[in-house]
């Protein structure tokens, strides 16, 4: 190595550099523990791991690529917000638009087939994390909580299947939610609907029950859209993001990535 | 390294991330690459292309005419010698220009001053009007100093519109200087108007053109990423706000981007670039702003369909003409079919569809001829009959009554009918129901003989007596002929004996009005036709037969030509004997439907074998849906057995049934299939004999087929707010509904349009008169019934509706008749205001024409009759033309009654105009200068001497004198006292007294 | 006119003026002949007006559809360059079309496209001339007595259409409009001359109203005459 | 070819694939030991190794090269929503395989009292910059890139806009939940959609207070951890990603079953007769009226239920799952048991419908209730 340093080195060493990545260019052991400890992303993970961590062998990435694509579908998402009114008028052309007219319009592509990759892979994830028996103790709550963002991952992308408003997915929403209307009491045609009545006054009924509440309607129409939409932008991101701290906080809480004793 | 803590190679580690990373740019580059690489964006600059090229030539022509045209060589050699004496007073205008801008400092300063006091002012008018009204200070103070500063204010702006003032006259006399050259300037700017546009054009578009720098932004604006900025190459798109697109949850207005790709589309000059580049077929027509169908309210799809958002070949929902077009196109553009778009583009030969949308009330579409001539077969064939159209509610239904029908035909003549009508007549109108795809095995041609039976069997048994009235005179069969060929029986009927290869249009429907007389005489009797003839409307209420007041003998002599006509009949054809047997399983199946098996089979064995034929009679014409076109008692008020059709052009294919038939499953496919064979669809599908498909053949060709088809593919309710005037006037509507459903055009022209009759016209002129083909066809015109063109401006409308109840000769030499229509008042008022719709005539009632007979114009106006010789054609009440019949024209003692004022005075201006190929000539009006001409003013007197040159005045003279012609009105008399009594033939060349070898008609 | 063959037409005007002093230019000439049956042309009666029929008190008006010489020459036939020539434009002099004894004359006239007509009323009755054209607009004017003449131009070319008079039935002619000088009709002899052509290739073509049209390829070269002979017969009767 | 596209459109269907699936499956998975013997007897492990992933893949990779060919496979194959569950096939087998594979050496290792593969010293800890951190972010970029290709490649669909009027045939759901739609067939909406998939949270929540297997964590095992490996692949694999395939691609208009090449007619019709345990036993095999009583009337239904779910379970403790039992307790095993028996009454219901045309257990429309 020469003597002289190279710009990059200097680079490195300069205070501007330190001052946001405090411990340098990680080079020594030290550095290296460092900056994962320093930085608000990478530490989530811990310093060292098993060895058998790091072998994709044993983790497949799922979990990491779960989570990265979560990502990539809120960036895409809010790029596609920019375009997209959800609105009976507006909705189905603004998709049509996406591909006619609008720059880099394959942002839809990338959301729509990232969601269905994400959902495969949270699925991944799952068998894996039980084929490797890692929901033992003191796992459990954190399996428990694995199964809430798998069933949020399912609504979100339940919820997002109705936004470009053809007939794939109006049916497959009415589809979908026709089965609320069975939910038991809940639902007005669900066995003990009937039972949720004083009198002659019924309380579960087409425009009170839970595929009401759901739809903003008798059916899928104007109201559904703005809740689904709303529900796919805001709500559901807004309860998987608390799951997931809980979930990832958990994972290193835990005891780590599980391994044999 | 620290082996200890690592597991992987961070080398190879290295590698993997750099191959993966490039691998992603790569990925990165093509997805940036993939979403500019549109092609309507080298669309755009092919055009761009042809656009330099053709903006070019235009330049270089303009050029040249330029410096071909003198006007613009003056302005030329003009400017030069003004700019040469201007050089002249060059120091002159020094001197004034170096003034100018002194006084331009000084204007300027006086300027501002007087802002700066304005401002003060203003602040002390404020502070005054504050301390008056709310008591801030002291009024008196603040008033004092806003006059002061109100003085000074007064000064500044004196001081300052001086200065401007000054400024201006010198600026005026410099201009006056300059003026000579000013006004050069501008005619040659004006003259070089185009050319300068053009040139900027190209500027604009050809790079070779530009200056530096805009060839340098010209060069990096439409790169990939950079294009977001100000690109040259961008989508374009009309929106439309009155056309909407039902999106089912809303209505959005119409967005089309095809002319991002259809650059030339509105741009003459293209016309033979290659797609997508070329101009529009019909400019005239469409797309044009100054056309009835400008492209910003119109668009393209709102016509064509398609998918107007795409910006793609595919997306747009482009559709083939047919297999090839489809596999070129494949090969071409890639495309594919879009299956998720359900108003793909109409296919170029059903284009016409489309006008259908917005023009759907009409009953004739000028320029649509494919679709009009579809709905006219819809019309014509009856299809309304068992399909409801809305537009088509309440018409009558199109089949002869058949309510005393035992009067009219035989039993065996109809069933035989009933089997198989074109084999009695080769192009009757009415279809085949029996022993077609569907019923032609030896079991179901076994049960239909016996269905027919019942359906006889029913239709006689229900028939109502007809008294026929004898034939009062024996009938001439030569009289008779000549009659139906003279009287305009032929504007309706065709007497054809074999099929002609006449290709179906518009005109020969109209022949097709009423039935082919061939086999006439073979069928019925002579004295029903001369019932017939005599009264329609007692045999058949609801006929469009119109009563032609036929003389006793006339009748009675068409009857007789008539009764020649047997035509070919069923020869050989004989009506299979009943069978009980297959009658009981007809009935049983009928019971079944309502029954069970067991009560079925009771009553059955309770039937008398009059009660079955009368009970399965009554079932199979419900079943067949016979009463959708023919009137038969029971069956009034029952409702159409086909499926409506109001919308059937925006139905899914996917709710067409197919059946298990091999064949491309689209609409178009589909209605091809069912109109060439409407039973096709049953092929293999195991089916009771009362399941099965029913529509019957009506031995469509593929021409005709197409028609329809577009016809049924425009059959929607578009939501457009445009609305064209004529469909939504419900005068009109009646009125042309009428003029369509009483086949006016069979011996008229309506809207440019019709006069069926004409052909046979010929024909009988031809062999009446002994005259040449040649000679036939040039005066055919002269005999047919008028062209009722201008008609609404044309007559007054108190006089047409009298005219209408009880019509009289007003073309002498005329042989055709017009017949009497039993029409309410309404019904011909309809017809009336559509007639002056059609010439932007709205008025009802309209006071007389008054004439004042000392006006000087009156009586140059007779003077001008009497020039014209108008006796010589003309009829004056009960004096004849000087000349033969061959001339004669109307009466003109009707003018008064008849004609509008204004349109007497424009047909005098130009007959030819109003009327192609009239006979009526121009008069001649004298001009100024032939008066002059001693001889001439003697001939035409002091008082149109007097007006010469005023040739309105002269015309509305005329106008005036024909107005006071006196005499009879009603000249039918007379007329035809004269002919009776010199015969018709009066064109025959007048022959030789010597002996003639060589005849004429070889020729 | 668009610049296009604005800029033809002065080209070929430049040329042709210019050229015709230098050379004669070629020159067809020849002779129409009619082989078969002359059928007798009945006389015209025009008794419906006295004007006419005084007109042809010495000996009736015959029809003229078919005019042979003894020796088989045909009257009335116009010959003219189908192909081959170009646009020309029209000359200063006025075409005549008379209207004398009720009868057009001549029977068969060729014009030159923008050329002006003249229709004379030498009868001094009424007449009004029809013309029966299918590409330029038709016109029906009358021609009182006072009216002695008329000046008419045809704007496009167009072959042979009729002119007739509905006043007087039998009156006929028929009129050719060509872009170009080169055309004639035949005399009582038969012959026919067209001179100035530029040297080249041409379509030649007769016509005549019964016997229909013939067509022959001609080259001519400068200051050349060629002589082409047609011979006409009477066409088969369709069928 | 035709013949093996009759023979594949054959045995796809849900009646043989399943009793097939269903009759294979312990012996692919053995939970006991009897199973296990036989597993070893017929080399079943074979799929495990690497030779059985190829010879597995080559068949999906034969069978898709065949389905491209064929006009109606191609059309469902290759449709863009349902690229994804193509792919989904793929990966699930590869990640079943490379879990199963692990476990066997596992196993072995275990038997043969060692410590399993994943066992590293606790000292020999690996940092995780740059190791981890590394391959995570080429794990990122190439999911990246391969989203990319997936996109570029593949357009979203895009539909006629929604029409609440004209519904399409088959209307399906979104794929993930097409195992809920499939399950529509055999029960109520009421169960399909509400009862079942809380049931299926529930229990996959459940999982860790159930298993009390504490030994197998963290490492790939299938041998020692067998009945809960078992039960788990065969609920989820087996069940709920099966149902989605067959929702998928073997579903056509009307639901009605359609072989992989075969062309989806609307108008193929099913024979439907199905009918009640009451008509059932009341009207073919008694003869006799229903009862106008509705408890009367369901007494079977309600006899068989209640069976299943109270009687079953001890009889199970007592016999097959005596030793569970035991280690597990009553309530644990109650709840696990509970689980158990709603995931086989799938099946179960199945079998009753095609054998039987068994339509409910017990009906009563007049209160939505009907199992």
């Amino acid at each position: 190595m020469s003597k002289k340093k190279n710009i990059f080195q200097r680079l490195g060493e300069s205070p501007v550099w330190k001052s946001i990545f405090r411990s340098g260019v990680p080079r020594t052991r030290r550095q290296r523990m460092m900056s994962v400890l320093n930085s608000v992303f990478l530490h989530l993970h811990p310093v060292r791991l098993p060895r058998h961590a790091v072998k994709l062998k044993f983790t497949w990435c799922m979990g990491g690529l779960t989570f990265f694509l979560y990502l990539v579908l809120t960036i895409t998402g809010i790029l596609l917000m920019f375009y997209y009114r959800p609105t009976v008028e507006y909705a189905y052309t603004d998709i049509i638009d996406l591909r006619e007219q609008v720059p880099l319009g394959i942002m839809r592509e990338i959301h729509r087939w990232g969601a269905h990759a994400m959902v495969i892979t949270v699925w991944l994830h799952m068998f894996r994390v039980f084929m490797t028996g890692s929901y033992k103790p003191p796992r459990e709550f954190n399996w428990v909580v694995g199964v809430i963002l798998l069933f949020l991952t399912l609504l979100l992308s339940f919820t997002g299947y109705l936004l470009p408003w053809d007939q794939l997915a109006i049916w497959a929403v009415t589809v979908g939610t026709n089965m609320a209307r069975a939910t038991p009491f809940l639902g007005h045609e669900g066995p003990g609907a009937a039972l949720l009545s004083l009198g002659d006054i019924n309380f579960v009924h087409a425009a009170s029950d839970i595929r009401f509440a759901l739809l903003g309607g008798r059916f899928v129409g104007e109201s559904a859209l703005l809740r689904f939409y709303v529900l796919h932008c805001i709500g559901l991101p807004f309860i998987i993001m608390i799951f997931m701290a809980v979930h990832f906080w958990r994972v290193r809480k835990d005891g780590g990535i599980s391994g044999p004793t | 390294m620290d082996k200890q803590e690592r597991h992987y190679n961070i080398f190879k580690l290295n590698r993997v991330f750099a191959i993966s990373s490039i691998l992603f740019l790569l990925l990165l580059i093509w997805t940036f690459a993939d979403d500019y690489s549109r092609s309507w964006r080298t669309y755009q600059s092919e055009f761009r292309e042809m656009e330099i090229v053709q903006t070019d030539s235009l330049l270089k022509l303009e050029e040249k005419m330029l410096n071909e045209m003198s006007e613009y060589q003056e302005a030329l050699s003009l400017l030069k010698t003004v700019e040469e004496s201007l050089t002249e007073k060059d120091e002159e205008l020094e001197r004034f220009e170096d003034e100018l801008s002194s006084l331009d400092d000084d204007k300027y300063a006086a300027s501002q001053e007087y802002i700066s006091v304005k401002a003060e002012y203003d602040v002390a008018k404020y502070l005054y009007e504050e301390a008056v009204a709310k008591g801030h200070g002291d009024p008196e103070e603040t008033g004092s100093k806003l006059e002061r500063l109100e003085a000074s204010l007064l000064q500044h702006r004196l001081k300052s519109e001086e200065a401007e003032q000054k400024y201006e006259d010198i600026e005026e006399q410099i201009l006056g200087i300059k003026a000579d050259k000013k006004a050069a300037q501008d005619q040659i700017s004006r003259l070089r108007r185009k050319a300068e546009v053009l040139g900027k054009k190209l500027q604009k578009v050809d790079p070779d053109e530009m200056t530096f720098g805009n060839r340098l932004g010209n060069s990096i604006r439409d790169l990939p990423v950079l294009d977001f900025l100000a690109p040259y190459y961008k989508i374009d798109q009309i929106v439309i706000k009155d056309i909407t697109e039902d999106l089912n949850f809303a209505n959005v207005p119409k967005v089309d981007r095809c002319t991002t790709c259809h650059m030339g589309i509105a741009t003459p000059g293209y016309e033979d670039a290659p797609q997508p580049h070329t101009t529009h077929p019909d400019l005239e027509l469409y797309l044009l702003s100054e056309s009835p169908h400008p492209k910003e309210s119109f668009g393209c799809t709102s016509c064509h369909s398609g998918r107007g958002r795409g910006t793609d070949f595919t997306y747009s929902a482009h559709t083939p003409r047919n297999e090839e077009q489809a596999k070129e196109w494949e090969e071409k553009y890639g495309w594919h079919e879009l299956h998720y778009w359900d108003t793909p583009m109409f296919p170029v030969q059903y284009t016409e569809a489309g006008c259908f949308k917005c023009h759907n009330q009409e009953i004739y579409l000028e320029g649509a001829d494919k679709l009009s001539l579809g709905t006219n077969l819809i019309e014509r064939a009856g299809c309304f009959g068992c399909h409801t159209i809305e537009r088509y509610q309440d018409k009558r239904r199109i089949g002869p009554d058949l309510n005393r029908i035992a009067s009219k035909v035989s039993k065996d003549w109809t069933y035989l009918w009933i089997r198989d009508p074109k084999a009695f007549r080769h192009n009757s109108w009415m279809p085949k129901f029996f022993e077609l795809e569907n019923n032609s095995s030896d079991e179901d041609v076994a049960r239909t003989n016996q269905e027919l039976h019942a359906i006889v069997h029913y239709l006689f048994n229900n028939s109502e007596d007809f008294s026929l009235n004898d034939v009062p005179r024996w009938g001439d069969v030569t009289r008779g002929e000549d009659l139906v060929n003279s009287l305009g029986c032929l504007g309706c009927h065709r007497i054809e004996n074999e099929p002609t290869d006449e290709v179906t249009s518009l005109q020969s429907l109209r022949r097709d009005h009423g039935p082919n007389l061939v086999g006439v005489g073979a069928k019925t009797s002579r004295e029903w036709i001369y019932n017939w003839l005599k009264e329609p409307k007692r045999f058949s209420p609801e006929t469009t037969m119109p009563n032609l007041r036929l003389s006793n003998q006339e009748a009675a002599d068409i009857a007789a030509y008539l009764m020649t006509l047997d035509g070919n009949g069923f020869k050989g054809q004989e009506v299979p004997s009943q069978n009980n047997l297959e009658l009981d399983k007809i009935v049983l199946s009928f019971l079944l439907q309502m029954n069970s098996d067991y009560d079925s089979r009771i009553m059955l064995s309770g039937m008398e074998e009059k009660e079955k034929l009368d009970y399965t009679g009554e079932k199979l014409i419900r079943f067949y849906g016979c009463f959708g076109c023919h009137n038969i008692s029971g069956f009034e008020d029952e409702k159409p057995i086909g499926i409506e059709l109001t919308e059937v052009g925006i139905k899914h294919a996917d709710k067409l049934d197919f059946g298990l038939l091999k064949i491309e499953h689209t609409k178009l496919a589909w209605f091809t299939q069912k109109l060439l064979h409407p039973r096709s669809f049953d092929k293999d599908k195991v089916k009771t004999a009362y399941e099965k498909l029913r529509m019957p053949n009506f031995d469509f060709d593929e021409a005709e087929v197409e028609a329809l088809s577009t016809a049924l593919l425009g059959f929607e309710k578009a939501s457009y707010g445009v609305k064209p005037a004529r469909s939504v006037n419900p005068d009109v509507h009646e009125g042309q509904w009428l003029v369509r459903e009483f086949n006016c055009q069979g011996c008229h022209f309506v809207e440019g349009d019709g006069g069926a009759v004409r052909p046979t016209i010929t024909d009988w002129l031809r062999s009446a008169n002994g005259i040449d083909q040649e000679t036939a066809e040039e005066v055919t015109a002269d005999f047919s019934p008028p062209d009722l063109n201008s008609q609404g401006s044309k007559t007054q409308p108190d006089w047409l509706f009298e005219f209408f109840k009880k019509p009289f000769i007003i073309r002498p030499s005329l042989k055709a008749r017009m017949p009497t229509f039993h029409f309410t008042d309404d019904e011909w008022n309809s017809i009336i205001k559509y007639f002056q719709f059609l010439d932007g005539q709205e008025l009802a009632y309209e006071s007389p024409h008054h004439v004042d007979i000392t006006t000087s114009s009156y009586k140059a106006g007779e003077k001008l009759q009497e020039l014209g010789e108008c006796n010589k054609c003309h009829f004056y009440g009960t004096t004849f033309p000087s000349q033969t019949a061959d001339t004669w024209a109307p009466n003109l003692a009707l003018v008064k009654e008849r004609l509008r004022p204004e349109w007497v005075s424009a047909w005098l201006d130009d007959p030819q105009s109003m009327m192609k190929g009239t006979k009526m000539p121009a008069p001649s009006i004298p001009t100024l200068e032939e008066v002059q001409d001693p001889d001439v003013l003697e001939f035409v007197g002091e008082d149109v001497a007097a007006l010469a040159g005023n040739r309105s005045v002269l015309i509305n003279g005329l106008t005036d004198y024909l107005y006071t012609i006196p005499g009879k009105i009603d000249i039918s008399r007379e007329v035809l006292g004269y002919f009776s009594k010199n015969g018709y033939n009066f064109l025959q060349p007048v022959e030789d007294e010597e002996g003639d070898e060589w005849d004429d008609e070889e020729w | 006119m668009n610049s296009k063959t604005l800029r033809k037409v002065s080209l070929f005007a430049l040329v042709y003026f210019s050229m015709s002093f230098l050379f004669a230019g070629g020159t067809i000439t020849g002779t129409v002949k009619y082989e078969g049956k002359v059928p007798r042309m009945k006389a015209l009666k025009m008794a419906a007006d006295p004007i006419c029929d005084g007109k042809h008190k010495d000996a009736p008006a015959r029809m003229e559809w078919l005019v042979v010489s003894d020796s088989g020459e045909l009257k009335n036939a116009f010959v003219w360059i189908k192909e081959g020539a170009d646009n020309y434009p029209a000359p200063e002099e006025h075409a005549v079309l008379d209207q004398n004894g009720c009868i057009y004359s001549p029977h068969v006239l060729g014009v030159q496209v923008d050329q002006v007509v003249d229709i004379l009323n030498t009868d001094g009755t009424l007449h009004n001339v029809h013309s029966l054209s299918k590409r330029n607009p038709q016109f029906n004017i009358a021609m009182p007595k006072f009216k002695k003449k008329k000046e008419v131009t045809f704007t496009k070319s167009e072959m042979m259409f009729p002119i007739k008079c509905d006043v007087h039935p039998w009156m006929k002619c028929y009129v050719a409009v060509v872009n170009h000088p080169f055309f004639d009709v035949t005399g009582e002899d038969g012959n026919f001359k067209i001179s100035g052509l530029p040297a080249g290739t041409y379509t030649l073509e007769v016509w005549h109203e019964k016997l229909g049209t013939k067509t022959v390829s001609v080259t001519v070269a400068d200051g050349a005459t060629e002589t082409v002979d047609f011979t006409l017969t009477k066409p088969k009767k369709k069928k | 070819m035709v013949e093996l596209k009759h023979f594949i459109n054959g045995i796809s269907h849900p009646t043989v694939i399943l009793t097939v699936i269903l009759f294979i499956y312990p012996f692919i998975f053995p939970p006991t030991n009897w199973f296990e013997k036989w597993n070893k007897r017929l080399k079943f492990d074979f799929f495990w190794t690497k030779k059985g992933l190829i010879t597995v893949y080559t068949f999906f990779i034969g069978f898709m090269i065949i389905g491209v060919q064929d006009e109606n496979a191609k059309h469902i194959l290759l449709k863009p929503d349902n690229v994804p569950i193509v792919g989904l096939l793929f990966l699930v087998h590869f990640f079943l395989w490379l879990s199963m594979n692990q476990g066997m050496k596992n196993d072995k290792l275990i038997d043969a009292g060692e410590k399993p593969n994943e066992y590293h010293d606790p000292k020999d800890k690996v940092l995780v910059w740059p190791d981890l951190v590394y391959i995570e972010l080429i794990a990122l970029v190439l999911l990246m890139a391969f989203l990319l290709v997936w996109s570029i490649g593949l357009e979203a669909p895009l539909e006629q806009p929604a029409n609440p009027t004209n519904s399409p045939n088959p209307a399906k759901a979104p794929w993930y939940f097409l195992g809920l739609q499939e399950m529509l067939v055999y029960f109520d909406p009421w169960l399909a959609g509400v009862v079942f998939p809380t049931l299926m949270i529930i229990g996959l929540m459940a999982i860790p207070y159930i298993d009390i297997n504490r030994e197998v964590s963290g490492f790939y095992s299938f041998k020692h951890r067998r009945i809960a490996a078992s039960i788990f692949i065969f609920g989820w694999l087996w069940l709920w990603i099966n149902l989605i395939m067959v929702g998928t691609f073997l579903r056509g208009p009307n639901w009605n079953f359609f072989g992989p090449f075969e062309y989806w007619d609307l108008h193929k019709l099913e024979v439907l007769t199905n009918i009640n345990l009451s008509d059932l036993i009341y009207i073919k095999l008694l003869g006799v009226g229903l009862p106008e009583n509705i408890l009367l009337r369901e007494i079977f239904g309600f006899i068989v239920f209640f069976g299943y779910f109270l009687i079953m379970p001890p009889l199970l403790a007592k016999t097959v799952f005596k030793k569970l039992h035991q280690s597990m307790g009553n309530f644990k095993y109650g709840v696990f048991i509970f689980l158990v028996l709603s995931m086989v009454a799938l099946p179960i219901k199945m079998y009753l419908r095609w054998i039987f045309n068994l339509k409910y257990i017990i009906a009563i429309p007049e209160f939505f209730l009907n199992i």
